[in-house]
């Protein structure tokens, strides 16, 4: 039962309080074009917390090794992406054998899914808290929620805008960063003043 | 007699009322708050509010200039100028006050479109960024009743406020009437609840704002207050102290209700008052600032076009209503004969006041099932529908009286 | 519903017009030949009354209608409602009401002959109450006809099909068409007039006219004196009507319902959009109009559409509430048009 | 030679017209989040360059002799590697370079250029062209993250490299949201000389802005 709720506030936690999104800033650019194709976010939401979920189990028990390292901003990112590496072969093969209609999608959208900076950037953020395994398992799966929370909420606000008198210079990409930075404002006054690591 | 005559549009009666006079309104509503914060911080807080106004209103100016638009005087940039100044402390120093101006009309108004465009409330995010920003000069509160140094650093004394006592769970050490009085330290417009709550009422008497969303939002948020205490002792201390401190009562008349942000309908003003409720009670329950008003408010405002899409799709299924019944029954023919065959029959189902303007060519749009509609609700006489009105306008006072 | 459409209550400001008597134009007037002239108005059949409407051409001044269809189209029996439109919902527009006061035995008479063809079972006079800018006082019954005071909002058109029982035929007819019909019945005159509201804060004596078809609004407005140049000169009722410019040249139609001449106009006069929803409010159809103007101009139409754009009546509830004085009616009118455009050629 | 020159001409329009920040969207967060400071903008600017141009190169070379589903793992592991040097090189600025960045020098090993662009461009380009894209698209990167981190660092903590003459004048500056609003009114600085200039959206000219 405490593994439970421990489970479930670190989700929480990680879904809302430190929103991957709006306090931490990832993976904004695969955010942006998912919001192109909304009938896209489900899915790749769902995707995103399966890797998430498999390469944090991966390299968990090799991630003690590289913690005490000198060099540990650059072996701890190596690791997790061989470990994404080898999630990546091992969900396309299971996929190729097993939903073998589903191979097409999957080879063009998989490598998309696994590596970007929403997942990579989960990971990095779950090891340098040095968090228990269920806590990992919960972080993780609730950053990814909260990339889908984030990406659903923003896409509503964008297809707003296109009927605001928004000026011509600001159209497009600038008025997506203000719009995102505003939100971000808004979390900010939950979490308090500290800058992410 | 020609050489005048101009083009104009359909109707050519307009209501009196105009954006100029319901934002006059506002602006004096907020005077006597300006008054009440002079008599407790002296000269002082004056000077901050007419910094404010001035500063939100060179810039909307230049902000119009700048996107070559034709300029437009109209008065919400005072607002926001008047309102974020009664967020803060009387102590601030005025380049806090003139960021926050600077952020809510450079930031968040003119890359939207100006003065009806905003997607979040100008006041609420430029209040925020000078929090995130200065905490320590935002939140630190000059005790009241001294008379603070015009221009300058200034050297008042601090006193610990009343929301920020709560937020450590313990109970402030002012008694009730204190804070209503506005003796109390806390930001300078907000502490004087019954000057607030009068200035509310009045707005909603001139019908500048809708009750119903002050209402909504303040009864709620009682609720959860008294449900959820965050300091021990009686149910009635808790609900006053969590009311009355922070900006609860000046958010609820004077932000919440801003036009721009807010839902549209009456229905979507409900939702958004009940659900901000909630979310400012989990932001100041779980929140590190003192803040949650503004946060919550800015994280409220992304939802209000789904209010406004809930009540649309409710809306559809009423104008819809004739079709999906008729559609409904007939799939079920053992229920008795609709009543909207011999109706259908009416021959003059369209009377629009037929005018040259209004062509022959819009009376068949109108489906025979939309006057179903109207008539299937009939009430049997006029005396009936008078009632209905007269409660609609009972409604308003009941909300008053629970609102002080 | 009344939670989701509220309506609006504008100012009537019927009066002076409303309580002054009919001032009646100086015109020739035209008769018509048939067999059945000698014949008593109490004696006249169903199909001699029908022939009489169409002889005298007379018009439904309500929907632009000739009357003798309607008569012939029709008949209601035991459960049918016959309804006198003297609604008079738009500001300054009296001239249906006037009628009905000052002239209430030919009116009577009139209805009397419609009825004898419809034969409805019940009958009434529909008149809007909401005059709360004068003390006038609505008669509770004209002639022997009762009058049914239609409260509500504008536009209390609509409202009248509350009153209407269930799954039972009516017939709306206009009051100044049924005058009509009973001076032909009376006199063989055929319908050469019209009543028309002068009124406007410029007009020196506001009055209701009854004016020959065809005579311009310059003249109309001569007649009853300008105190100063108006801005706008409305053609038909303050809330549908269409400003004109060149009064010398715009005559009056059957279906004129006024002429009105006002010192100021709105034209110049634009803010943009706070979003306050009070024109969602007014829209007696409870169409979503803040977000279908906004659609409007963004050029959406499978937006507008999906809004059910289609179903305004045009009846102008949200121009008249906006506080920043956008011309919202307008723009949905266009837009609606444009769509039924964009149907008919198939790209839409 | 004049496939040459048009060559670069489509690669220089990377540096402003088609800058991969202001214009493409593309690394906002990394930018946004972990460009604080002049110091940390040059970390982010070296990293990019180091994983982007061997990846690029490669891909134009090899792309298409890989099977599709092998090609994204590939791509992400020679950026992986390419954090190798960008680290060693980036550990010369400043002894506390790492803990300040954080983690967003690693992130842009798998940032969309390396990983998405190369196999849908990159492959499709003979190697030269490849290689100045790549080298101009990093240049774009790190002139916009240059400009970005000079300012905040100005603004939030009221010094430029570590060296402080000032009062910060606007602290919160140094926070991602307002590393948000900051690019947002950068790119839409774009916009207005774009405008100004009369670029038309879709054939970037690119010419005199190529420095």
């Amino acid at each position: 039962m405490t593994y439970i709720l421990q489970f479930l506030s670190m989700m929480l936690t990680a879904l809302f309080i430190e929103n991957i999104i709006f306090t931490r800033a990832l993976g904004t650019s695969w955010m942006f074009y998912l919001i192109k194709h909304p009938k896209e976010i489900a899915k790749q939401t769902g995707l995103l917390t399966i890797i998430t979920t498999l390469s944090g189990l991966l390299a968990y028990p090799l991630r003690g090794f590289v913690y005490n390292s000198e060099h540990r901003h650059l072996l701890l990112p190596m690791l997790y992406i061989a470990a994404m590496a080898v999630v990546y072969l091992a969900v396309y093969f299971f996929v190729k054998f097993v939903f073998p209609k589903q191979e097409e999608y999957f080879s063009l959208n998989l490598g998309v899914a696994v590596f970007n900076c929403a997942a990579l950037g989960s990971l990095l953020v779950v090891s340098n808290e040095r968090l228990d395994l269920i806590s990992t398992l919960g972080y993780g799966i609730g950053m990814s929620l909260g990339f889908g929370f984030a990406t659903v909420m923003l896409g509503y606000g964008l297809t707003r805008l296109e009927y605001c008198r928004v000026p011509k210079i600001f159209r497009g990409v600038p008025i997506a960063l203000i719009y995102l930075g505003l939100l971000s404002l808004a979390f900010y006054g939950l979490v308090g003043h500290q800058l992410p690591t | 007699m020609k050489e005048k005559l101009m083009f104009q549009n359909a109707p050519h009666v307009r209501q009196s009322e105009s954006v100029v006079t319901m934002m006059a309104d506002v602006i004096i509503a907020l005077l006597p708050v300006y008054l009440m914060s002079f008599f407790y911080y002296g000269l002082r807080a004056v000077m901050l509010g007419i910094f404010g106004a001035v500063t939100c209103a060179v810039l909307s100016l230049i902000g119009q200039l700048l996107l070559k638009e034709k300029l437009n005087f109209d008065l919400t940039p005072i607002i926001t100028g008047l309102i974020i100044p009664l967020l803060m402390p009387a102590s601030i120093p005025y380049y806090v006050v003139f960021s926050a101006c600077a952020v809510a009309i450079l930031v968040v108004k003119f890359p939207f479109g100006g003065t009806g465009s905003n997607l979040f409330n100008p006041a609420a995010v430029g209040f925020a960024s000078a929090a995130i920003c200065w905490p320590k000069e935002v939140f630190s509160y000059p005790a009241t009743m001294q008379s603070l140094e015009v221009f300058g650093e200034t050297t008042a004394r601090i006193a610990q406020s009343p929301a920020y006592s709560l937020s450590l769970g313990a109970v402030p050490d002012y008694n009730v009437l204190d804070m209503l009085l506005g003796s109390a330290p806390g930001p300078m417009g907000a502490t004087n609840i019954l000057v607030v709550a009068a200035c509310g009422i009045f707005l909603i008497v001139k019908k500048a704002i809708n009750w119903l969303t002050p209402f909504c939002f303040l009864v709620p948020y009682a609720l959860l207050c008294v449900l959820f205490p965050r300091i021990g002792g009686s149910p009635f201390d808790a609900l006053c102290y969590e009311l009355f401190s922070g900006t609860i009562i000046f958010g609820a008349f004077f932000m919440l209700t801003e036009p721009v942000t807010s839902p549209k309908r009456d229905f979507g003003k409900m939702l958004a008052g009940i659900s901000s409720a909630v979310v400012v009670f989990l932001f100041r329950y779980f929140g590190e600032f003192e803040m949650g008003f503004a946060s919550a408010l800015i994280v409220m405002n992304v939802f209000s076009p789904i209010f406004d899409a809930i009540c649309e799709s409710v809306l559809h299924i009423y104008r819809h209503k004739g079709a999906i019944l008729a559609s409904f029954k007939k799939e079920t023919p053992a229920e008795t004969k609709p009543a909207e065959v011999p109706a259908e029959a009416v021959p003059e189902e369209e009377e629009i006041p037929a005018e040259e303007t209004s062509s022959e060519e819009e009376v068949p749009e109108e489906e025979p099932a939309v006057e179903i509609d109207l008539s299937e609700e009939a009430e049997p006489s006029a005396e009936t529908e008078e009632e209905e009105e007269l409660s609609e306008e009972n409604e308003e006072p009941s909300g008053e009286e629970e609102t002080v | 519903m009344s939670f989701f459409v509220k309506g609006i209550l504008p100012e009537q400001k019927k009066e002076p017009m409303l309580t002054r008597s009919t001032l009646v134009m100086r015109q020739e007037f035209e008769y018509f030949d048939c067999d059945f002239e000698e014949t008593p108005v109490e004696d006249l059949s169903a199909e001699q009354i029908t022939e009489i409407a169409r002889l005298a051409e007379i018009v439904d001044e309500c929907d632009g209608k000739m009357l003798w269809e309607k008569l012939e189209k029709l008949n209601l029996g035991e459960g049918g409602t016959l309804i006198i439109d003297a609604i008079d919902d738009e500001p300054y527009i009296s001239s249906q009401m006037s009628i009905c006061i000052h002239q209430p035995e030919k009116l009577s008479l009139g209805i009397e002959l419609c009825e004898k063809v419809l034969s409805p079972g019940k009958t009434y006079i529909a008149m809007y109450r909401h005059i709360l800018d004068s003390n006038f006082g609505i008669p509770g019954k004209i002639g022997k006809y009762k009058v049914r005071k239609i409260g509500g909002r504008y536009p209390a058109e609509n409202r009248v099909y509350r009153h209407i029982p269930k799954g039972k035929n009516s017939v709306i007819v206009g009051a100044c068409a049924m005058l009509h019909l009973a001076r032909a019945a009376e006199e063989s005159r055929k319908m050469t007039s019209c009543f028309v509201t002068v009124a406007g804060d410029v007009v020196k004596n506001p009055r209701n006219v009854e004016v020959p078809i065809g005579t311009t609004a310059e003249k109309v407005l001569e007649l009853c004196g300008l105190s100063a140049e108006p801005e706008t000169i409305v053609m038909g009722g303050s809330m549908t009507g269409r400003a004109i410019f060149e009064p010398e040249n715009e005559v009056i139609v059957p279906t004129t319902r006024g002429v009105i001449a006002l010192e100021r106009s709105y034209g110049t006069y634009s803010y943009t959009c706070i979003g306050c929803g009070r024109c969602d409010h007014a829209c007696p159809k409870a169409l979503s109009v803040c977000a279908l103007r906004k659609f409007a101009d963004a050029g959406k139409f499978e937006e507008l559409c999906r809004y059910d754009v289609n179903m305004c009546i045009g009846c102008g509830a949200c121009s008249y509430v906006c506080p920043s004085r956008i011309d919202v009616a307008a723009t949905l009118i266009k837009a609606k048009k444009q769509i039924e455009l964009a149907r008919k050629e198939g790209t839409l | 030679m004049s496939e040459l020159k048009s060559c670069f001409k489509e690669s220089a329009s990377y540096l402003f017209l088609r800058n991969p920040v202001l214009v493409l969207g593309l690394v906002i967060g990394q930018l946004a989040a972990g460009v604080g400071t002049l110091q940390n903008a040059a970390a982010l600017s070296i990293t990019y360059f180091f994983v982007v141009v061997p990846t690029l190169v490669f891909a134009s070379l090899f792309g298409k002799k890989l099977p599709g589903w092998l090609k994204v793992v590939i791509y992400a592991l020679i950026s992986a590697l390419m954090l190798v040097p960008s680290y060693f090189i980036s550990g010369t600025i400043s002894a506390t370079i790492f803990d300040s960045a954080g983690i967003y020098p690693a992130l842009l090993a798998v940032s969309t250029v390396p990983v998405v662009y190369s196999s849908k461009i990159a492959e499709n380009q003979k190697p030269l062209s490849a290689l100045a894209g790549g080298i101009c698209i990093a240049l774009g990167f790190a002139f916009t993250a240059i400009i970005l981190g000079a300012a905040r660092e100005f603004l939030g903590s009221g010094s430029i490299w570590g060296f402080r003459f000032a009062k910060p004048l606007f602290p919160a500056a140094k926070l991602p949201i307002w590393g948000f609003i900051f690019l947002g009114f950068m790119a839409a600085l774009v916009n207005f000389i774009k405008d100004i200039l009369k670029i038309p959206e879709e054939t970037p000219a690119g010419g005199e802005e190529a420095k």
